[in-house]
């Protein structure tokens, strides 16, 4: 069986600095990956060349066999794969609902005149997209429902920015979501919620997810796998057990030596 | 039938190399005034993101108050004061009221706007361009007033050059008059002092800090409406000694001057790069040069067009202008 | 003046202390605002927000079919007519940059592109009489398709990048169509400065139209259709992706928006508005010339669309009214001197009755009185020559004024003095705190009234202009969001 | 239901429109949207004050030489008001911002309702004249310009079609045709110089001026005519004058501002051309254009008359020109009100028929021609509307000190 994602020496620098070099990762169908590593591993990187939105200078990418190398972001996102931002990059100024209807583009076919006569045919596609958009909102229980639809996306918590972020990413319908770092900043009863949603997406959703994570209680309770990028090399792979306990892995998040040193490398950095 | 393009190799052969010397020589002088104002524009760009369409109309509010000056200190025929104190005194008039004005609009106009969406400080800088200029025509009821009506120039009614129109030096035959080394020279040497006071003095750094993080900037206990107040202050200093220097070379003053000028100094901060000094000058000298050979060898008609399909090319080839930072976009 | 909690314009120096649009402090601060307006004007903003889009557009149509049966034909022509062509025009601008957010400074260049295509089409020009029904859909697609070709080429240009090329093109079109006389293009193209004189009017399908009020008629309707469309348009898959390209283009690209071709499309469709505009104004004008197409136009459009509310259609119609029915009731061929007089005492009375408490209101007024006819008495007991002047259009006020403001004759600097020193006193005057500003205020408030019967009034016309300016600067201190918009927050 | 609402709203409006406006009844002729029609005959009660509309660029690039026509049409008030207490006259300022002719447009229109209106002085460009004439035309009002110079407005020229529609349209100002035949047959006869170089400066009155002097100069054998043009916003021609060859005997420049006539003079002396410049009436002002050796052509105006000393005094500033034929276009109307108001009412219809037959004399035009319209062609380039008689030009030369002394 060929993996759903699979990425192939892939590099990428920014004026001689290489921020990944070689890398080779492979994601199969609905499994849960996740990427650790310290700040400035490469792993947001990593997401924005899957995504298309770099393009890498060696090697290749590749969904369900097809190269993705070279492709507009809104073509491979098209093709299956759609993302959230670290930085949350949500659009503020239009409506909680629109936001994720908006995301539904890529898979809806009502041109621009058509949109104006409001044939039958564009107003069934915009009941489809109300009600898919609805879906995707009810997957966060209560968090997004009722009047906060129609609320800008700017009033929304910090948290509930996040589940947006999620629930627009997976309006485009992917069938690889790319979560970077969906816990960020959130307390631990969300991060506990979190860390069951993402659980949900895969089981009920049938989505394949690749995520960035740094707190290492998310990327225990969630992981199929796990891959540790340092130096935009992968240092590690394998069970989360496997990696966390990798020397090579500790080093890269404690600096040098640490891994004599510092015997309790439970305690997560942030 | 002549072919148009026939017709500028022509006129090219024709001028031959003294021909293009002066029209390089034109350009550059032109082109110096244009970077004055567009220092204004990147500074102020460079700091609140604000396009302010109002630069222009200080730099016209200068070239009056040097020509105030001229017509109370300078008679007709023979000034009553000597020509060296009484050009200092031109520039120092339009310098400091200008850059008193510049702090007046800001502190009237776009500090209320500081919070608001990005383009609400734009049409307060229409409204305030309005203001200005129709004051302007309000008050000299939209008559040119010309800086050569007084002798420095030279004699308006037999045209023999004056003191400023000697020549200085010449290249290849055409002269270079001292008006002209002049006006490149002060030019040169207020960039110089702009540079070094944005590089080397407390103030500088304070404006470069707030210019990349206002929030910041603040925090770390930088007085960020008085940078910003300085920041207006020095531009509209540069904008009012561009207008005196404008009266001096050209001679005419008048209501509207502050538009096109305006418009020329953005372009060539623009294509220099906005936000950065250095690329303010060369934008504003390769706009002069180019409308001058545009001017001179296609036809005074097609000087304006020339310039913009250049610099429409220009921007289509090097988005980001000259000395504009290629930014890598973080994501 | 339901509203007291709107800082006053000029003299607003809490701007540090203001909380930041889009932070929670400031929505729910906004919120609290809103609930808290009450009166007359709290009614009509919640009834106007709590109604659906098709009663209000339904009000604004009755309303705007009553105006030829009051209105004289130069008022309809100036207030109904030339409001609706802007409106219109604006109308596709705030496709380009109210939905997409692109900032395009040439847009006036699309309105001459339809204007000069119908002068071609039918005119004398070239003794094409083309129908309207046949020419109209031709430059409209003629016009979106130069929007296609700008769009194309400036699509990877980002804000202020793309408002210099789009604004050299308006230019490169202006002094493409003043250039093109024989010479240049072998049978004069546009007929150079002369412009094409002598275009037809619309007629379609052999009914012409030949007065303003068919005109006024035409464009309502055609107006309303616009809205109508743009108004389905906005809420397609279409409006939505442009709004998202307009927060953010990048996320927008991730959403599988293709983000290039939606801004060429935005293009287009400003384009195509203009371009239809523009064959709607020529036949208006009967003719065309490049002076119609300046950068002041640019401005006056820009000023509609922001100050109604970028991105709100309803905005921009609002918005078109206020700029245009405040510049043509100011304009001098407006013959309403002495309404304009009251007015202009009446908006200076009512910005310094915003002074509490009112004990000092009330001081200032009766200070100013006073401080006028202690100065009149003193002016006329050093020189005659200083309150004999004439009092330009006073009719029934012109005694009470001639008694009260010094209006100098023979004094040529006066009025230049006069203005400057005027300037300077509000300058001034508005640093000042306390006692020492009421006791400022006394003699700037009369020296207004000085500047206005000795300078402003006698030139009308550039004053309009000057109160223009002021106008823009003190809305967008009022209502930074526009009229009509909704406060947004900015990623920069 | 939405859908509904808006197919019936769309329908209520087509039945309101049809209502407003009645039924169509197309003409061929001219076809601006108008519709004061009414006024045209209505009787106005004259009193003792009569409203004049006077359109002029108050604002915009041309506001300079607006407000100097302005000025002259006040000075002209003042006086008139002195002279006939019983017949005073007022202006309604309208700002065409020239140029955009669209609010020319708008101030026709508002002008056109303003039944208190019986004249019209105005407006200043001939695109200007173009673009209104014809909502003047509907509501009665004759059209009297102090500036615009098109030949066309008054006179079919080849194929084309004259543009105004024949007593509509006067004008106090001789025309561009009459001005390009008297300086080309000047430069040709009397200065017998072969070596021109014209340059417009890009607006309509500029370039009918250029073209005509080129072309009659060009229609001579052995001239060598070169042509440029500048925008009216430019102020350094330091690259246009590297153009001119340095050979150039003449340079014309038809110029509508003084002052950039004579930016144009010391910058060409600057370069070391001796060229001599060649001025329009546009840049006639002596004070501000002052080149020794220049030419001008101007109207025939005599600068020591106490009027022009009267009207130095009352409003200061430099001699000029521009706006004279402004202050005859306004003795025209005022005249013709007088007349028709002798019964104590007046309508636009008899105002713009008195305006036909108004004779100003020499002494009040202050033009240096008295001024009478025509009724049928003359010559080549005049038509109805057009002065005839001796209102032509005359050229002017500049001497030391600024003087101008008449030479042809």
């Amino acid at each position: 069986m060929t993996a759903l994602l699979e990425l192939e020496g892939v590099s990428k620098s920014f004026g001689g600095l290489r921020v990944i070099d070689g890398l080779d990762l492979a994601v199969n169908e609905r499994e849960i990956v996740s990427v650790i590593g310290p700040n400035g591993a490469g792993k947001t990187t990593l997401f924005n060349l899957i995504t298309g939105l770099y393009h890498p200078d060696a090697g290749q990418i590749r969904l369900e066999g097809r190269n993705l190398v070279g492709l507009a972001p809104h073509r491979i996102t098209k093709l299956g794969i759609a993302r959230t931002f670290q930085t949350l990059r949500l659009f503020l100024n239009m409506t909680v609902k629109e936001n994720v209807m908006a995301a539904q583009y890529g898979r809806t076919k009502a041109g621009p005149f058509r949109s104006i006569v409001r044939t039958p045919g564009m107003r069934r596609e915009e009941r489809e997209i109300h009600q898919r958009a609805e879906e995707k909102l009810a997957f966060f229980g209560k968090r997004l429902m009722g009047y906060r639809w129609d609320q800008p996306a700017y009033s929304l918590s910090y948290a509930n920015r996040r589940r947006l972020e999620i629930a627009r990413a997976m309006a485009a319908e992917p069938r690889i979501l790319l979560l970077d770092e969906p816990a960020a900043g959130m307390n631990p009863v969300e991060t506990h919620e979190i860390t069951e949603l993402i659980a949900k997406l895969r089981d009920d959703g049938g989505y394949t997810i690749l995520v960035i994570e740094h707190d290492m209680h998310v990327v225990e309770g969630i992981s199929d796998r796990v891959t540790a990028l340092d130096h935009g090399v992968k240092i590690a792979e394998g069970s989360f057990e496997q990696v966390a306990t990798d020397p090579k892995v500790i080093e890269a998040y404690l600096g040098i030596g640490a891994a004599e040193e510092e015997a309790d490398a439970d305690a997560a950095p942030a | 039938m002549h072919l148009p393009l026939l017709n500028i190799i022509d006129t090219v052969r024709q001028l031959g190399w003294g021909g293009a010397f002066e029209l390089l020589r034109n350009g550059i002088v032109l082109g110096s005034v244009y970077a004055l104002i567009a220092l204004g524009y990147t500074m102020v760009y460079g700091i609140l993101k604000l396009l302010n369409f109002a630069h222009g109309d200080i730099y016209m509010v200068g070239a009056f108050l040097g020509y105030g000056v001229l017509s109370i200190l300078g008679g007709p025929l023979a000034p009553t004061i000597a020509m060296v104190p009484l050009i200092l005194l031109m520039f120092l008039g339009g310098m400091l009221g200008s850059g008193v004005l510049g702090v007046v609009v800001e502190r009237f106009a776009y500090r209320p706007l500081r919070n608001a969406p990005r383009i609400a400080p734009l049409i307060s800088a229409l409204g305030v361009s309005f203001f200005l200029a129709n004051s302007a025509l309000l008050l000299t009821h939209g008559e040119r007033f010309n800086y050569a009506m007084y002798q420095l120039g030279g004699d308006p009614n037999t045209g023999l050059p004056g003191p400023l129109n000697q020549p200085a030096f010449s290249v290849a035959g055409r002269p270079v008059t001292v008006v002209q080394v002049l006006v490149v020279s002060t030019s040169i040497a207020l960039m110089i002092a702009l540079t070094l006071l944005v590089s080397r003095t407390r103030l500088g750094k304070a404006m470069r800090a707030t210019s990349y993080d206002r929030e910041a900037a603040s925090m770390m206990g930088i007085d960020t409406d008085r940078v910003i107040a300085s920041t207006f202050f020095i531009g509209s200093v540069l904008a009012g000694a561009a207008g005196v220097m404008f009266g001096l070379y050209i001679g005419e003053t008048y209501y509207l001057m502050g538009f096109l000028a305006g418009l020329k100094a953005f372009t060539a901060a623009v294509v220099g790069g906005i936000g950065s000094i250095p690329g303010a000058m060369v934008g504003g000298l390769l706009i002069g040069v180019t409308e001058a050979y545009a001017a001179g060898y296609v036809g005074g008609q097609w000087s304006d067009v020339a310039v913009f399909g250049i610099l429409i090319l220009f921007m289509l080839l090097r988005p980001s202008g000259l000395f504009g930072a290629k930014t890598i976009q973080k994501v | 003046m339901s509203e007291p909690e709107r800082p006053a314009a000029p003299n607003a120096s809490d701007a540090a202390g203001r909380p930041k649009i889009g932070v929670d402090e400031w929505v729910a601060s906004a919120e609290e605002r809103h609930e808290r307006s009450r009166g007359l004007g709290g009614l009509v903003s919640r009834g106007w927000e709590g109604s659906p889009a098709e009663a209000k557009l339904i009000v604004f149509v009755a309303l705007a079919s009553t105006l030829p049966f009051w209105m004289n034909e130069g008022e309809l022509f100036s207030y109904g007519l030339y409001t609706l062509l802007y409106a219109l025009l604006a109308l596709g601008l705030n496709i380009v940059v109210g939905f997409a957010g692109l900032l395009d400074l040439g847009y006036v260049a699309f309105y001459g592109f339809g204007a000069y295509g119908y002068a071609l089409f039918s005119s004398n020009h070239y003794g094409l009489h083309w129908q309207a029904e046949a020419s109209i859909p031709l430059i409209v697609l003629g016009t979106a398709a130069v929007g296609l070709i700008l769009g194309l080429a400036s699509r990877r240009l980002l804000g202020d990048y793309l408002a210099i090329v789009t604004l050299f093109f308006a230019q490169a079109f202006v002094a493409f169509v003043n250039n093109s006389n024989p010479k240049v293009a072998g049978e004069g193209l546009t007929g150079g400065p002369n412009g094409i004189p002598g275009v037809d009017p619309l007629n379609f399908f052999g009914f012409k139209l030949h007065s303003t009020k068919q005109y006024y008629f035409f464009l309502l309707i055609v107006f309303s259709l616009a809205a109508v469309g743009l108004y389905f348009l906005n809420n397609s898959r279409t409006g939505r992706a442009w709004r998202a390209l307009r927060e953010d283009p990048l996320a927008a690209e991730a959403m599988s928006i293709p983000v290039n071709r939606l801004k060429i499309l935005a293009f287009m469709f400003g384009a195509g508005t203009a371009g239809l505009t523009g064959t709607i104004f020529a036949a208006i004008q009967t003719g065309v010339v490049a002076g119609n197409f300046d950068v002041a136009l640019l401005i006056t459009i820009y000023a509609i669309v922001i100050l109604g509310g970028l991105g709100s259609i309803a905005g921009v119609l609002f918005g078109a009214i206020v700029i245009n029915v405040s510049t043509q009731f100011l304009a001098p061929s407006n013959d309403h001197p002495e309404l304009k007089r009251w007015l202009f005492y009446g908006a200076i009375l009512l910005i310094a009755a915003k002074i509490r408490p009112w004990s000092r209101t009330a001081a200032v007024f009766v200070g100013t009185a006073a401080f006028g006819f202690v100065v009149h008495a003193i002016a006329s007991g050093i020189s005659s020559d200083w309150t004999n002047g004439t009092v330009v259009d006073a009719g029934s006020a012109a005694s009470a004024i001639r008694n009260w403001v010094i209006v100098p004759s023979g004094h040529t600097g006066f009025q230049t003095w006069a203005y400057i020193v005027l300037v300077a006193a509000i300058v001034v005057t508005s640093q000042l705190k306390g006692w020492w500003r009421m006791a400022a205020l006394i003699p700037t408030l009369y020296w207004v009234a000085v500047v206005w019967e000795n300078v402003l009034v006698q030139q009308s016309a550039v004053t309009a202009l000057i109160l223009f300016g002021v106008l823009l600067i003190a809305l967008m201190q009022a209502r930074p969001q526009g009229l009509l918009g909704t406060a947004r927050v900015e990623i920069v | 239901m939405k859908k509904l609402s808006i197919v019936a709203m769309l329908g209520v409006l087509a039945v309101l429109a049809t209502a407003a406006t009645g039924a169509s009844s197309a003409t061929n002729a001219l076809q601006a949207p108008t519709g004061s029609a009414g006024l045209a005959n209505a009787l106005v009660t004259c009193g003792t004050t009569r409203t004049i509309g006077i359109a002029y660029p108050a604002t915009g690039p041309a506001a300079s030489i607006g407000q100097q026509q302005f000025r002259w049409a006040q000075f002209f008030q003042t006086r008139w008001n002195k002279a006939h207490p019983k017949d005073k006259v007022k202006f309604v300022q309208g700002d065409t911002k020239l140029p955009d002719t669209a609010a020319a447009l708008a101030v026709a229109h508002q002008f056109a309702s303003n039944s208190s209106i019986l004249g019209l002085v105005g407006p200043a460009g001939s695109q200007e004249v173009q673009d209104t004439v014809a909502v003047f035309k509907s509501a009665g009002l004759a059209v009297v310009s102090g500036s615009a110079t098109r030949v066309l407005l008054t006179r079919s020229v080849g194929g084309d079609q004259r543009e105004t529609p024949a007593g509509y349209f006067f004008r106090t100002v001789p025309n561009d045709g009459q001005q390009g035949d008297r300086v080309a047959s000047y430069i040709a006869s009397k200065l017998k110089k072969k070596r021109v170089y014209i340059i417009d400066d890009q607006e309509s009155y500029s370039q009918g001026l250029a073209d005509q002097v080129e072309s009659n100069l060009k229609a001579k054998s052995g001239y060598t005519v070169g042509r440029d043009h500048v925008a009216q916003t430019v102020s350094d021609f330091s690259s246009v004058i590297t153009r001119i060859p340095s050979n150039t005997q003449i340079v014309y420049i038809p110029w509508q501002l003084p002052p950039k006539a004579q930016l144009f003079y010391t910058q060409l002396r600057a370069a070391g051309k001796t060229a001599t410049v060649f001025g329009s009436d546009g840049t006639f002002a002596p004070g501000t254009f002052t080149g020794a050796g220049s030419y001008v052509s101007a109207f025939p105006v005599d600068f020591n008359s106490k009027e022009i000393k009267a009207y130095r005094a009352a409003h200061g500033g430099q001699d000029e020109a521009f706006g004279l034929p402004t202050y005859s276009a306004a003795i025209v109307n005022a005249m013709a009100i007088m007349k028709a108001c002798k019964n104590g009412t007046a309508s636009r219809a008899e105002v713009r028929t008195n305006v036909k037959n108004i004779k100003v004399p020499k002494a009040a035009s202050l033009l240096g021609f008295p001024v009478q319209f025509l009724s049928k062609n003359k010559g080549k380039q005049q038509g109805p509307g057009d002065m005839g008689g001796t209102a032509d030009f005359a050229i002017f030369k500049i001497g030391a000190g600024g003087k101008y002394t008449r030479v042809g």
